[in-house]
């Protein structure tokens, strides 16, 4: 028990996904600008990675692995990431459809979403089993979310302030986002064994 | 009797001091009186005399415009020169229909009303019907027709009568020398004034920093021997006057958001208004002349005056011995919730408890900078606000955001502003946000009314065209059938 | 809206205004500097220098690239403890040009790319101290023993200048550890905490500041003494240093009785490393932390929290610094779900239901 | 090679029919977007926007070939609104705040031929022939069509007086300082 809960904060907090293994960086800046939007992509995500990398493992133990068809890892693993994300798109369109409003290009673009595949791809080369991809997917997809949300809240405050013109918009996120990572580096070195 | 804690709140120093100690004096008469139609809360006044018309002491010069109106009577005996337009004491300096009275010097009163010889066993019905038609509105500053409040008994179950004797405001002394020097009048309203409300608890609620006030009325109640009064002190903190967290000191009791205190039970009255009852009922004199406090570094010799309404500031400033240097700022009311006036050529009206000449020492301003976050606003706010925030968002012009975070439960009492080390004119930005909300409002009342008319139109003429196009159509038949009938006829 | 009057709103104030703020907090701050500078000899008092000077040339710079006019903001005090609190976090006899950039990337990336005074989102000083740490990490780690003014092995003027300013000036044969450092090392080696903590600085030591460290890791009384001054005057609220300092005891006395080997204890961890500094001084900056003392409360706890597991778990042995940046990444979302109930309103916001009158 | 084929087909199968019954489930209505664009905007058809009325300006808006601010009488508070709804960036910056504008019937002017009355499209002037006729300010939406049909030119469009009702603070310069105020004689 207590090395799942290590690989959940390992994977969420200690090689965050988006701030040290820097994947999926472009829904990171993409849908930060509110925190709703982020809280709504983070979930959305934290789905689709979750049940992607659980997919993904069944695929690989179940089809690629007996029938050496490794090489049609990363095809097989994109077309199941995409099959969940239109599914995704459809409830997210059901249930909330400001939400919806607000993702707009963003919530089918979590296919192309590398880190989705990045981690689904991490847990065979890990060799992780059944247990473990879940926990792996569901932690590096909470630390995906932590960061949207966290750098959502961030950018939110900045809105309020008089940034100077050449950093307005675009320039002052990334200078957040960096001195987010930078803060992050205080977790490098745990032991995530 | 058990007090309850508000949130939040500053210390201000009072600078009491300046006037409390001077009795309260009559100004003489003043040669021009200005008295604006609209000096409350709700419709204003009509006027029913015109140029010309020569009035004594005390008779009607408009009547109320509404229900919620109050009606306005002549401060002195006189002639009425103009009914135009004249400054308004408000900081927009724009002009306000008012009756310009020249007054004879005479200062006769015309023929009182009946008094209600026995009040105690008159209904609420004619107690809130002099009340009106004395033109009696609250004092405390927010002008609200008294009768209108008197009348709450009658339709809510009440229990509990606040009788705000504060004076939370710094500098403000007149409701300290009322009930000093006319306690038993105050003390005669607002027995009449429970007995209309038809409540068995009495509260008058005075601060600590007012030790002989809260003395001399304590023992005239207690010589009074009215058990249903109680005099109690509350610590002196801004802002206490406030009419929700008075009731929740004294009560415990929270208004909801939106609501009246009445709605809780509780009604609050100053204790000026309770004195104005007091005349109105017991010798049906109306409401003429109010006391207030001059004061502020500026002013040469600060003091408490009776003034006929309608005197100009100017006749005040030069009563009490004139400017010692051009004022910083010109108030009307307290330093924390008075309005700036845009000049001395403004008449005082109901509402105005006090004229205020502050010099730029007192004033403690500096110049604006950007806000530290401190959180110091956060902690005073009385109201559980975040005063911070809601201001970033109206700087940024986000008002939608800034309303969602609460800038309408704003009462506006100036504790954040005064607290804030960066000199932020925080009340200003939520007066400004309040304004413009409401203004929005208006304007999206007003387009949606006019969708209602144009969709109106657009049946009507539909309807129009519709009917011609079915006469022509009946016009063509016809004229084909007639030759049917000629022909039917013919044969 | 023309209006006759320029502004409204309330007409009196009180006697503050943010300058005053930070003398204040200059002021609270002297006794631990001096006696620190008094510790660490002339190198560490060039060092000083050099960092306050180039915290105020970076802001005069920035304000001037702004268009911004100097005047009020650069004597309102907000860049001198910038570059004073970056000056005790930083190893006292480290090279100038240390001080030099960290003042430049504090007063320039962390306050006024975000707009200038009051609109930063990270603490300037911390984000210059995480990035020098991790840019230069051998001048940051190179401690030396205290060498008090006047004591025998205390370099002269000339000396100093020449560790300061000199190329050349090698101090490997005097650096000593830290004692989170030496328990940390030690730890690697597999030495079990507790001889390490009682082997290393004793308690006093650690108290009165007579150890190895940067400025703001030695005199642990007189930061605490400066720190009630702050409270007392009401300039920081209470609610944040006793939360961290209250969540790092708990933790680790906690974890201390359950693994003594592992976990060094309670007294150890507060009064060494820059716990006191980082309580009072660095998590407490007004314009970084939450609004509200509730959120203040989480954001101490969040801060004691993150230093205890840096420091038990992490690569760096101080982990004050990450633990009040990553905090204050969180400051904007304790302020939007942590709010005061709005008077007359349920937490949801919607208006009281009045009770029944009984 | 073959197996590979062949898995990807079955996958490809498999995934396509579970995501054609979701499909059926969750389906959506009709794009409700339309109506709900048109109950925003204020619906006097007066044709400013270019469009033939309000439901065609929704229908262009709806279909993402009109810009938000495409409605002069909302002003801002309607471009803000629709942008809300559409989901679109907008800076209020841009549009700048029209002064809310009526018309005016100069009476030396009117001769009484209510020629302006016809094109009111919300019937906000009132008159009768000959008899001289006057805008009722509450009813006007600034849309300007009357001023163009007079032919005395006697109607002009102006802003609506501030009354002490409806005058409010200004919003405070970004760095007011506190100066001491005029307060003049």
């Amino acid at each position: 028990m207590q090395e799942y809960v290590l690989m959940l904060v390992g994977t969420a907090l200690v090689n965050n996904v988006v701030l040290v293994k820097f994947l999926g960086l472009c829904p990171t800046m993409g849908t930060s600008g509110k925190v709703e939007t982020a809280l709504g992509m983070g979930m959305a995500t934290t789905f689709v990675m979750t049940l992607s990398s659980v997919l993904a493992w069944a695929i690989e133990s179940a089809l690629l692995a007996p029938f050496e068809l490794g090489f049609l890892r990363t095809l097989t693993f994109i077309l199941v990431i995409a099959a969940v994300v239109q599914f995704t798109e459809m409830v997210v369109r059901r249930v909330s459809q400001p939400l919806y409003q607000a993702l707009g290009i963003f919530l089918p673009l979590i296919t192309t979403n590398c880190a989705v595949l990045g981690v689904a791809l991490l847990n065979v080369q890990e060799g992780h089993g059944f247990i473990q991809s879940l926990l792996y997917g569901f932690g590096s997809a909470f630390g995906f979310s932590l960061i949207l949300i966290v750098l959502a809240g961030l950018r939110e405050r900045v809105a309020l302030a008089d940034v100077p013109a050449p950093f307005a918009g675009a320039p002052i996120s990334f200078v957040i986002a960096g001195l987010l990572s930078l803060a992050f580096m205080g977790f490098a070195g745990i032991s995530t064994r | 009797m058990k007090l309850f804690r508000i949130r939040g709140g500053v210390h201000v120093e009072h600078r009491k001091e300046l006037s409390s100690e001077q009795a309260i004096v009559t100004l003489p008469l003043p040669a021009w009186l200005y008295i604006p139609l609209q000096q409350h809360i709700g419709a204003p006044a009509e006027p029913v005399v015109v140029e010309g018309d020569v009035v004594l002491k005390g008779q009607l010069l408009a009547k109320a415009g509404s229900a919620v109106s109050a009606p306005l009577h002549a401060p002195t005996s006189g002639r009425i020169a103009q009914i135009g337009d004249w400054m308004a004491p408000h900081p927009s300096g724009l002009t306000q229909r008012t009756i310009i009275l020249e007054s004879d010097g005479r200062d006769q009163w015309c023929e009182p009303l009946l008094p209600i010889d026995d009040p105690f066993a008159a209904d609420a019905k004619t107690i809130a019907a002099r009340a009106a038609e004395c033109g009696l509105v609250g004092m405390g500053g927010a002008a609200f027709p008294t009768a209108v409040k008197l009348d709450l008994g009658t339709r809510i179950k009440l229990d509990t009568l606040v009788i705000n004797g504060a004076e939370c405001e710094p500098y403000l002394t007149c409701d300290d020398r009322l009930m000093r020097e006319r306690t038993d009048e105050v003390l005669d309203g607002v027995r009449i004034m429970a007995h209309a409300l038809g409540v068995e608890r009495i509260v008058v609620a005075i601060e600590t920093n007012k030790p002989q006030a809260l003395a001399i009325m304590t023992q005239a109640v207690a010589a009074g021997g009215w058990s249903k009064i109680t005099v109690t002190g509350i610590p002196a903190r801004y802002p206490m006057g406030s009419e929700r967290h008075l009731v929740h000191v004294l009560t415990g009791r929270e208004t909801p958001a939106r609501k009246l205190t009445a709605d809780i039970g509780v009604v609050v009255h100053n204790v000026a208004t309770a004195r104005a009852v007091h005349h109105a009922v017991r010798h049906g004199r109306p409401l003429v002349a109010r006391v207030m406090t001059v004061s502020g570094q500026a002013v040469r010799r600060p003091q408490n005056i009776e003034v006929p309404l309608g005197t100009l500031v100017a006749e005040l400033i030069d009563h009490c011995g004139g400017l010692t240097e051009p004022p910083a700022r010109l108030l009307s009311g307290g330093p924390m919730m008075g309005q700036p006036l845009p000049g001395r050529k403004v008449p005082v009206i109901k509402g105005t408890s006090g004229i205020l000449a502050l010099s730029a020492v007192e004033l403690h301003g500096g110049p604006v900078q950007p806000c530290i976050k401190c959180g110091t606003c956060v902690s005073v706010c009385p109201c559980g606000l975040v005063p911070l925030e809601m201001a970033s968002y109206i700087r940024k012009d986000r008002l939608d955001a800034a309303a969602k975070i609460g800038v309408q439960d704003c009462v506006g009492c100036g504790s954040c502003a005064y607290a804030c080390p960066a000199h932020i004119p925080l009340v200003h930005y939520f007066n400004y946000a309040k304004g413009r909300l409401s203004a929005q409002e208006r304007e999206q009342r007003k387009r949606d009314r006019i969708k209602r008319l144009a969709v109106a139109r657009a049946d009507r003429m539909e309807k129009i065209a519709k009917a011609k196009r079915e006469a022509m159509a009946a016009r063509k038949a016809a004229a084909k059938k007639p030759e049917a009938v000629a022909g039917s006829a013919q044969a | 809206m023309k209006a006759v009057v320029d502004l409204g709103g309330p007409f009196a104030h009180a006697p503050t205004s943010v300058r005053w703020i930070m003398i204040q907090v200059l002021g609270a701050l002297a006794p631990a500097v001096l006696f620190d500078l008094w510790l660490f000899g002339f190198p560490a008092i060039n060092l000083f220098l050099v960092t306050i000077a180039s915290a105020l040339i970076s802001e005069a710079l920035c304000l001037t690239i702004a268009g911004k006019p100097l005047q009020p903001a650069i004597t309102d005090g907000s860049a001198v403890l910038t570059g004073c609190l970056l000056a005790m976090s930083i190893p006292p006899w480290a090279p100038w040009w240390i001080g030099a950039i960290g003042a430049l990337i504090g007063i320039g990336i962390g306050k006024h790319v975000f707009g200038g005074l009051g609109q930063n989102l990270f603490n300037p000083a911390m984000v210059a101290r995480v990035a020098l740490l991790i840019s230069f990490p051998v001048p940051m780690t190179l401690f030396v023993a205290p060498k008090p003014l006047g004591s025998v092995d205390a370099p002269g003027f000339l000396d100093s200048l020449a560790i300061t300013f000199g190329w050349h000036f090698n101090l490997d044969a005097l650096s000593a550890a830290t004692p989170l450092g030496y328990v940390k090392t030690e730890l690697s080696r597999g030495v079990p905490v507790v001889d390490a903590v009682n082997h290393g600085a004793s308690a006093l030591d650690l108290a009165i500041g007579t150890v190895a460290g940067s400025m703001g890791e030695t005199s642990a009384v007189l930061l605490l003494a400066g720190g009630l001054f702050l409270i007392w005057r009401r300039i920081i609220p209470w609610h944040i240093p006793v939360a961290m300092l209250g969540m790092l005891l708990g933790l680790a006395t906690l974890f201390h009785i359950v693994d003594p080997g592992r976990f060094a204890d309670g007294s150890f961890h507060l009064l060494a490393g820059a716990t006191m500094l980082g309580a009072f001084f660095i998590a407490t900056d007004l314009v970084t932390s939450p609004v509200t003392r509730p959120g203040q409360l989480v954001y101490g706890a969040g801060c004691g929290a993150l230093v205890w597991i840096i420091r038990s778990f992490a690569g760096y042995p101080e982990g004050v610094a990450f633990a009040v940046l990553l905090m204050n990444a969180l400051t904007p979302l304790i302020d939007r779900w942590i709010r005061p109930r709005i008077y007359g309103r349920t937490r949801r916001g919607d208006p009281l239901t009045p009770k029944p009158k009984t | 090679m073959l197996t590979a084929v062949g898995s990807l087909t079955v996958l490809g199968i498999t995934l396509g029919t579970l995501l054609g019954i979701a499909a059926k489930y969750l389906a959506v209505q009709g794009d409700a977007l339309e109506a709900e664009l048109e109950g925003l905007l204020p619906g006097s058809n007066c044709g400013q926007c270019g469009f033939a009325g309000c439901k065609a300006a929704a229908a262009a808006l709806a279909a993402g070939n009109a810009q938000v601010t495409l409605c002069p009488p909302g002003g801002r508070a309607v471009a803000a609104t629709l942008a809300a709804k559409m989901g679109h960036a907008f800076d209020a910056g841009g549009t700048a705040e029209a002064e809310p504008l009526v018309a005016f019937v100069h009476e030396g002017r009117c001769i009484g031929c209510s020629r302006c009355i016809q094109k009111c499209s919300s019937d906000g002037i009132v008159g009768a022939p000959k008899q001289i006729h006057t805008v009722l300010s509450d009813a006007c939406h600034g849309c300007g069509k009357c001023v163009s049909e007079c032919p005395t030119e006697g109607i002009e469009m102006m802003p609506i007086p501030v009354t002490l009702a409806t005058w409010h603070w200004h919003k405070p310069a970004p760095q007011a300082i506190d100066t001491r105020a005029k307060a003049e004689a």
